[in-house]
């Protein structure tokens, strides 16, 4: 026992040594803390920032954005076209391109995927599963289940061995942004053949995934790194340069992300020299980390946090002037100045400046108790009472403190006379339930946009009637569809103007603020481009 | 020249805030206040009083076994030539088992719960006798058969909760026995017990002492034991003697008023039919201090003013070597007239 | 008799002894609980912890009036950067300075104190009162249900048990579930964990009550069960309840914070409770630590007084060490 | 004594089919029913009715109880919605990680405990005995998460000594053979990193060792300060043994009974306890993985493991009752 006790000792201190050493010369491990487990090793299947921020490591899409900005740039696809009408979008692939099984890739691995997931079955058809799918293709060759949107996917051809041809139904807005996505990533064919082996089942709300997004060594994508292990028991997933990337190799071998899921824990975290980076900064840490000498690199805003109301919930906010009177009496300059991070803006309509269709003419409802008053004074709503939903355990990128934000405009409505009535909710799945389905008066959320459209913001809630928001305003509905099916990008821009000011003059929710989300590395990491869609590349770390 | 002498023992019990057992708030008690006695080779002497008198506490002193903390104890007492009060802790460590041997009152509670009995024998015969493994097995065996515990192998693996009543004091003494101790402190060793297992240990002690000119100092407050078993008596009221003599002496002349008491509350089968037991008034907590007078006043039925005029001194108002600590003890002349003036 | 003045006081005195005793000590409750009185004022725990708790008290009953500001109005909102990490300490404004809303944290404090002993003191009667019953049911069947009782007895203490083996903060969150997010939820949460402990203990108190003495001399000349139960075994079982009581405040309010941490909390964080004080500020306890250290403190020493109490009650109550 | 444990396990069973009979009712009270939970507040009509057929849920109950019981037998505990995996597998795969945690913490609160209530006890007034009192009392009330974010902040944030978060540090490639990655290490004789993994337990353990700590000193000091004054220590001493053999056979035997019980009872409260000492320290055991189901209403996690932290409490008392009758003769009979 003494024995044993002395060698622990002695190797620990051995251990401890290595450690040093490790610091002093060739450091080839970089740790990045997230907040969550990623849920899947294939990003067909997910439709968290998790599992993407992983997998976008190991795997590439035809498209990708340009790195530290929205605009789309080659990937997999060294130049794309549609056709006017929108319908068929033609990919140069680029060549030379391995996937890490050993394939080569070509046009037949491109329509093998989208042919694979086109013929998905069974579980795959669940909304939880195939989300992105399904956000930007519609359906499957057979659908399963009524609600189910109708499939607008139509063919993908190997036009040569280098092109690849993919044809839709109808024009979408989502497209070409949709090829950047993660859901969408290309992966080898031999796993491909793997995974169709293997089913994803459910039982009651449980959805099992397949073994083979479960375990590393299945998976094979076409990414400067590819995945070696994922120990969930240590709430860890390893990553391993790979060395026949097409493009600029990985700078450090070994790239591990590992879950902590407070940010204090993280923050605490980096601050003891456990991780070198770390993502979701808490406003409140970021002086403190700068000025320990940690670098908290910022991001441009691409996000919208608002405060959504649910009319059918509520009737008394059918009244224009109850919904005007809220956005009066909230005081968005103080949320920004006090909550969100440097960088942070009030928001005037549902997306962020950084989006093209972002209009400077919408109307403005200014901070103003006495206007708030008088407006629910003038509706016969002056004992206005509303119940204000707010989700706990969790922040987002755009919003990163829920509770206090909730709470300082819970302040500001009792000041314009309001009567709120607080109810927490856990963030998932009881929160985004509830409020997907219209189940709160009022609520607040926001999103991170997936790549630069005016539609992947106001497209998402205001395209056509939602239970989140509960009304049907032909005017709104109408701009909007105007938009989405225009396939000239000009006329499109000013066509998300012309809707913004619609949904301002509305009001169908109070748009409160954009902000840019840090994130924070060690003094010795050279950071990757940070980016607005919060899709950093991590090949482009490398250690001072 | 006696084994044991005990000159003007005192025990104090420091008050204490709240600590247990040690009286009221912030006040120290004398629980034994210049009590002496002599006990010879192979004597049996006697120590009697009602609960509370100090008898135990005697006991415990002179064996070591009070707490250090909180207890003064002054006096001396030369067992063998050595003051036992003053002796170092591994010194009478040394003594305990070997030369002085103690029997308690509660055999149940006295012998521990979760070790057979066995090893509660051998540990005894190995500390003071270095016996070990099989020799100590068999050496327990026998002490076992002397004490009269029949199938004594059987008994050593059983635990104290098997065993009866008697056949634990019977235990207890093989313990105390083991060592051939010198001097043997048997305190209430039979009050627990059955009346009928009562005679028979007390049988055993006697035997035992008998044997092996043991010294007994026996400790009660049953005056049926005193009678069949002590040479010499000492009768404690409140931490004092009241009354020494010879058994004898003492129960043909009970002298102080409270060993007058006690002998006239036994119930007696040659007494006249009719004629009530005789109890004594109160309890002992209804006691004043010594330093204010005699401390049984409260209780006596012959007291007078001059009882509470200073502590009473012993005296042999009756014969020699019989000493009373009374002002106004009871004599053959005045006896009945004070007894009746009183109660009627 | 020639007496002086001196010696025949003593004389009165010792008359007055020989009176006193024809008295016969009294065994009653009402006798158990003056002793048990005097000894826990002599008592320094039971005084420390009285003290701490009167305080404590005191503070959650006038704490409102005393509190200089509204505790949930952000009157100095404008000057608490909680992005920036720029809080403000304490200053002659505001003693304890400001909370990251911008409210007075002292006016929180003082006014966080009812609201944390009322979910104390309400978790705990929650606890008491089911605990109870369950015992007292559970107790009696033992003692005089003969077989059928034993074995009922047997059922509702295994169920206990195992209700006690069960993390308590997931018996709360399981009460959470079906009930909701509430501030009565915390607090039935809460006394739902302390119900087995209460239900073995009151019932293990029933059962050495049962087979005590002047229980059975009384089955003995023929009174009724329940009579029994009701005026014999009850009152004298219901010391160490009521000791437990004490301690269990302590635990519920340490309890409470921890659901307070966990998010389970009262769902309206503007009003001030300690628990949800504390969990809140603890994200900012590298740039305002003070803000965490005003309710843990709190928390730690309500929770030392009660605990300090409820040991002295215990020492004094029980009857092995009366003197 | 096989008996005992014969008898034992049978009282088991009533036990377990009360507590199943508790959960299945609650599971059917739960807001909306197990439907409701499934789909949300979303649901229609028309789904929550398919549901409740798919589940059988229109069912008589008692055919619905039957249906439970017969899964729980086939460790069938269902599938955690969070994680898509049964919930049997996320179980061992986190549970030693939680095992490892309190048996750490359970052997500093005995190893410490036990020792500084005896000395307590002896030397009571002392202030080794006021320190261990008044330390006890603080151990029980300072709010567990908070006393493991301080040190926490300390000795990992400010210190350096030990690591912050997780079961192992990155890059240690420990080899997983019984998935205690203490023992693995020692097993498969990759020393460094089973250090590596004890370093990682020192701070969870000792904030999850609090109250049991505290628990034990006082139960010990409180039963020692009883047995010294018990008749059987002095009949010990008058017979002038050891000072050691009177400690160790008549003093703390007799003593440490009581501790015993207390130690069977503290699993409950170990297991509360490690909810959040492994959140604090992010450290990838059951107890994280309960407060993330928490979160995200997984019932199907949170049924299972009520169901087996009973079966695990009840496997431990049972432990606990027959080491205390191998130490008191006194239950063998009864």
């Amino acid at each position: 026992m003494t024995a044993l006790a002395v060698a622990l000792i002695a190797t620990g201190c051995s251990s401890e040594r290595d450690k040093e050493g490790d610091s002093g010369g060739a450091k080839d491990t970089f740790v990045f803390g997230g907040p969550g487990d990623p849920g899947s090793l294939d990003p067909a299947l997910a439709s968290d920032g998790e599992t993407f921020r992983v997998t976008r490591q190991a795997f590439e899409a035809l498209l990708k954005h340009e790195p530290g900005g929205s605009e789309l740039a080659p990937a997999l696809a060294e130049k794309w076209s549609g056709n006017d009408a929108g319908t068929v979008w033609t990919f140069n692939l680029r060549k030379d391109v391995t996937f890490h099984d050993g394939e080569k890739f070509n046009a037949a691995a491109v329509c093998a995927n989208y042919d694979h997931w086109f013929n998905w079955k069974g579980t795959y058809q669940s909304s939880a599963v195939s989300y992105y799918w399904q956000t930007v293709m519609g359906g499957f060759a057979a659908n399963e289940d009524p609600e189910t949107p109708k499939a607008n996917y139509k063919s993908c051809t190997a036009k040569d061995d280098s092109t690849a041809v993919i044809e839709v139904n109808e024009p979408s807005a989502n497209l070409p942004g949709g090829f950047s996505l993660q859901a969408l990533a290309i992966h080898s064919p031999k796993a491909l053949k793997e995974y169709a082996k293997q089913d994803a089942t459910a039982k009651g709300d449980a959805i099992t995934y397949p073994k083979y997004s479960q375990v590393a060594g299945t998976v094979a994508g076409t990414g400067p790194y590819k995945v070696s292990e994922w120990n969930k028991g240590n709430k860890e997933v390893s990553l391993e340069r790979f060395d026949d990337y097409w493009g600029e190799k990985a700078k450090i071998k070994n790239l591990v992300f590992r879950t902590i899921d407070t940010e204090d824990g993280r923050r605490q975290a980096l601050q003891a020299g456990d991780i070198d980076g770390y993502d979701l900064v808490a406003p409140a840490d970021v002086k403190t980390l700068e000025s320990d000498g940690f670098q908290v690199p910022t991001r441009d805003v691409f996000n919208i946090f608002y405060v959504g109301m649910s009319q059918e919930k509520n009737a008394a906010l059918k009244k224009p002037e109850v919904r005007q009177a809220i956005a009066h009496a909230i005081d968005r300059e103080n949320l920004v100045k006090t909550q969100l991070p440097e960088g942070g803006v009030a928001a005037t309509q549902f997306m962020p400046d950084t989006v093209a269709g972002y209009s400077d003419k919408v109307k403005t409802y200014p901070f103003d108790t006495a206007k708030a008053k008088q407006l629910l004074a003038g509706a016969d709503e002056s004992a206005l009472k509303v119940e204000f939903c707010y989700p706990t355990e969790v922040t987002r990128p755009y919003m990163p403190a829920p509770q206090d934000m909730f709470e300082l405009m819970k302040a500001d409505l009792e000041k314009a006379g309001i009567t709120v009535t607080p109810k927490p909710m856990k963030w998932a799945p009881d929160y985004l339930d509830a409020t997907e389905a219209g189940g709160c008066e009022l609520h607040m959320l926001g999103w991170t946009g997936d790549f630069n459209d005016g539609y992947n913001f106001i497209g998402t809630w205001f395209a056509e009637y939602d239970k989140q928001w509960g009304f049907k305003d032909k005017g709104v509905f109408d701009a909007m569809k105007a938009a989405s099916i225009e396939t000239d990008p000009a006329k499109r821009t000013e066509l998300y103007k012309t809707a913004n000011e619609t949904i301002m003059a509305y009001l169908p929710g109070v748009p409160i603020s954009s902000s840019p989300p840090a994130i924070a590395f060690a003094d010795d990491v050279n950071p990757p481009k940070v980016s607005p869609l919060t899709q950093e590349n991590f090949a482009e770390t490398s250690f001072k | 020249m006696s084994l044991l002498s005990v000159d003007a023992l005192s025990v104090t019990f420091a008050g204490h805030g709240t600590g247990r057992g040690a009286g009221r708030a912030g006040r120290a008690t004398k629980a034994v206040d210049g009590v002496s006695f002599d006990v010879a080779e192979g004597q049996v002497v006697g120590l009697v009083g009602e609960s509370g008198c100090g008898k135990s506490v005697t006991a415990l002193a002179l064996m070591g076994l009070l707490p250090r903390k909180g207890v003064s104890v002054g006096g001396r007492a030369e067992f063998d030539g050595a003051d036992l009060l003053s002796m170092g802790e591994k010194k009478i460590r040394d003594l305990r088992g070997s030369q002085l041997a103690m029997i308690f009152q509660d055999p149940l509670s006295s012998l521990n719960p979760v070790v057979p009995i066995g090893v509660q024998v051998t540990e005894i015969l190995t500390r003071h006798r270095g016996l070990k493994g099989e020799a100590a097995r068999k050496e327990a065996a026998s002490l076992l058969d002397r004490v009269g515990i029949p199938d004594p192998d059987r008994r050593l693996k059983e635990y104290p909760h098997q065993l009866s009543g008697g056949m634990r004091q019977r235990a207890l003494i093989a313990m105390a026995v083991a060592c051939a101790p010198r001097l043997l402190i048997a305190d209430e060793p039979t009050t627990a017990l059955d009346v009928t297992i009562q005679a028979q240990i007390l049988e055993l002690l006697k035997e035992l002492v008998d044997q092996e000119g043991t010294a007994l100092l026996m400790i009660t407050h049953d005056l049926g034991v005193v009678a069949g078993l002590c040479d010499q008596v000492n009768v404690l009221y409140a931490g004092r003697a009241v009354e020494t003599a010879g058994r004898r002496e003492l129960f043909a002349h009970p002298t102080h008023p409270y060993a007058h008491g006690l002998l006239g509350s036994i119930p007696r089968l040659d007494a006249p039919r009719g004629e009530p037991l005789r109890p004594i008034r109160g309890s002992i907590n209804d006691k004043i201090a010594w330093a204010d007078g005699c401390a049984f006043a409260p209780r006596c039925d012959f007291y007078t003013l001059q009882c509470l005029t200073g502590t009473p001194e012993l005296t042999e108002p009756r014969a020699p070597g019989h000493q009373v600590r009374c002002v106004n003890p009871v004599l053959p002349a005045d006896r009945s007239a004070d007894a009746a003036e009183v109660s009627s | 008799m020639n007496a002086t003045p001196g010696l025949q006081k003593k004389a009165d005195k010792i008359d007055r002894l020989a009176q006193l005793m024809e008295r016969t000590e009294t065994t009653s409750g009402a006798g158990l609980w003056r002793e048990a009185f005097r000894r826990l004022r002599t008592s320094k725990t039971a005084i420390i912890g009285g003290v701490v708790i009167g305080v404590f008290v005191l503070v959650a009953i006038v704490g409102p009036w005393l509190a200089p500001y509204s505790p949930t109005a952000q009157d100095w909102r404008g000057e608490v950067f909680p992005n920036q990490g720029r809080f403000v300490g304490p200053r002659g404004e505001n003693w304890f300075g400001l909370d990251h809303l911008g409210r007075d944290e002292f006016s929180r404090m003082l006014v966080g104190a009812r609201q944390t002993l009322l979910v104390g003191v309400v978790s705990m009667l929650i606890g008491l009162v089911a605990g109870a019953v369950i015992g007292a049911v559970s107790g009696a069947a033992a003692t005089l249900g003969g077989e059928p009782g034993k074995r009922l007895d047997t059922v509702i203490m295994r169920v206990t048990d195992i209700i006690l083996a069960l993390p308590s903060l997931l018996l709360a969150v399981s009460v959470a579930a079906v009930l909701g997010q509430s501030l009565t939820t915390v607090m039935i949460a809460v006394g739902v964990v302390q119900v087995p402990v209460f239900a073995r203990l009151l019932r293990g108190s029933m059962l050495a009550q049962g087979s005590s003495d002047y229980v059975l001399a009384a089955k003995a000349v023929g009174i009724r069960k329940r009579r029994i139960v009701l005026t014999q075994i009850m009152p004298n079982s219901l010391s160490p309840v009521i000791v437990q009581a004490t301690l269990s405040l302590a635990t519920a309010i340490i309890e409470a914070a921890a659901l307070s941490y966990l998010g389970l909390g009262n769902p309206d964080p503007a009003i001030p409770e300690w628990g949800v004080m504390l969990s809140q500020a603890q994200r900012f306890f590298d740039n305002a630590p003070m803000m965490s250290v005003y309710p843990a403190v709190g928390i730690i020493v309500t929770a030392l007084g009660f605990t300090l109490l409820g040991e002295a009650m215990r020492e004094a109550l029980d009857p092995k060490l009366r003197g | 004594m096989l008996r005992l444990v014969a008898r034992r396990l049978l009282q088991l069973i009533p036990t377990l089919l009360g507590l199943s009979v508790l959960l299945f009712l609650w599971l059917n009270r739960l807001p909306g029913g197990p439907a409701s939970a499934i789909l949300g507040e979303r649901a229609t009509e028309a789904e929550v009715a398919r549901i409740n057929r798919a589940l059988g849920l229109d069912e008589p109950v008692w055919v619905q109880y039957g249906r439970f019981i017969k899964r729980i037998f086939q460790l069938d505990l269902g599938t955690s919605t969070q994680t898509g995996q049964p919930v049997w597998e996320e179980f061992t795969l986190r549970f030693p990680a939680t095992v490892e945690l309190s048996v750490a913490a359970i052997a500093i609160a005995i190893v410490v405990g036990v020792p500084l209530g005896y000395f307590a006890a002896r030397r009571r007034g002392s202030w080794l005995d006021v320190t261990a009192v008044s330390g006890s009392l603080l151990g029980i009330c300072i709010p567990v998460f908070f006393l493991a974010l301080l040190l926490k902040g300390l000795f990992a944030v400010n210190l350096g000594i030990f690591p912050s978060f997780g079961r192992l540090s990155t890059g240690i490639d420990a080899t997983k053979v019984t998935g205690f990655a203490v023992l693995d290490g020692l097993l498969t004789g990759e020393f460094d990193a089973s250090w590596d993994a004890v370093m990682h337990l020192v701070l969870p353990a000792v904030a999850l060792a609090s109250i049991p700590l505290a628990v034990i000193v006082r139960m010990t000091r409180a039963s020692v300060l009883e047995v010294l004054g018990e008749d059987y220590v002095r009949t010990a001493e008058s017979k002038g043994l050891d000072k050691r053999v009177v400690r160790a056979r008549h003093v703390l035997r007799n003593a440490l009974l009581p501790v015993i019980t207390a130690v069977g009872l503290l699993t409950g409260s170990l297991l509360s306890g490690a909810v959040l000492t492994e959140s604090v320290f992010s450290f990838g055991g059951i107890g994280q993985f309960i407060r993330t189901s928490i979160d995200a209403r997984d019932y199907p996690v949170l049924v299972g493991f009520i169901l087996f932290i009973a079966l695990v409490y009840v496997l431990i008392n049972l432990l606990v009752d027959v080491a205390y009758s191998l130490i008191d003769p006194r239950v063998r009979v009864h």
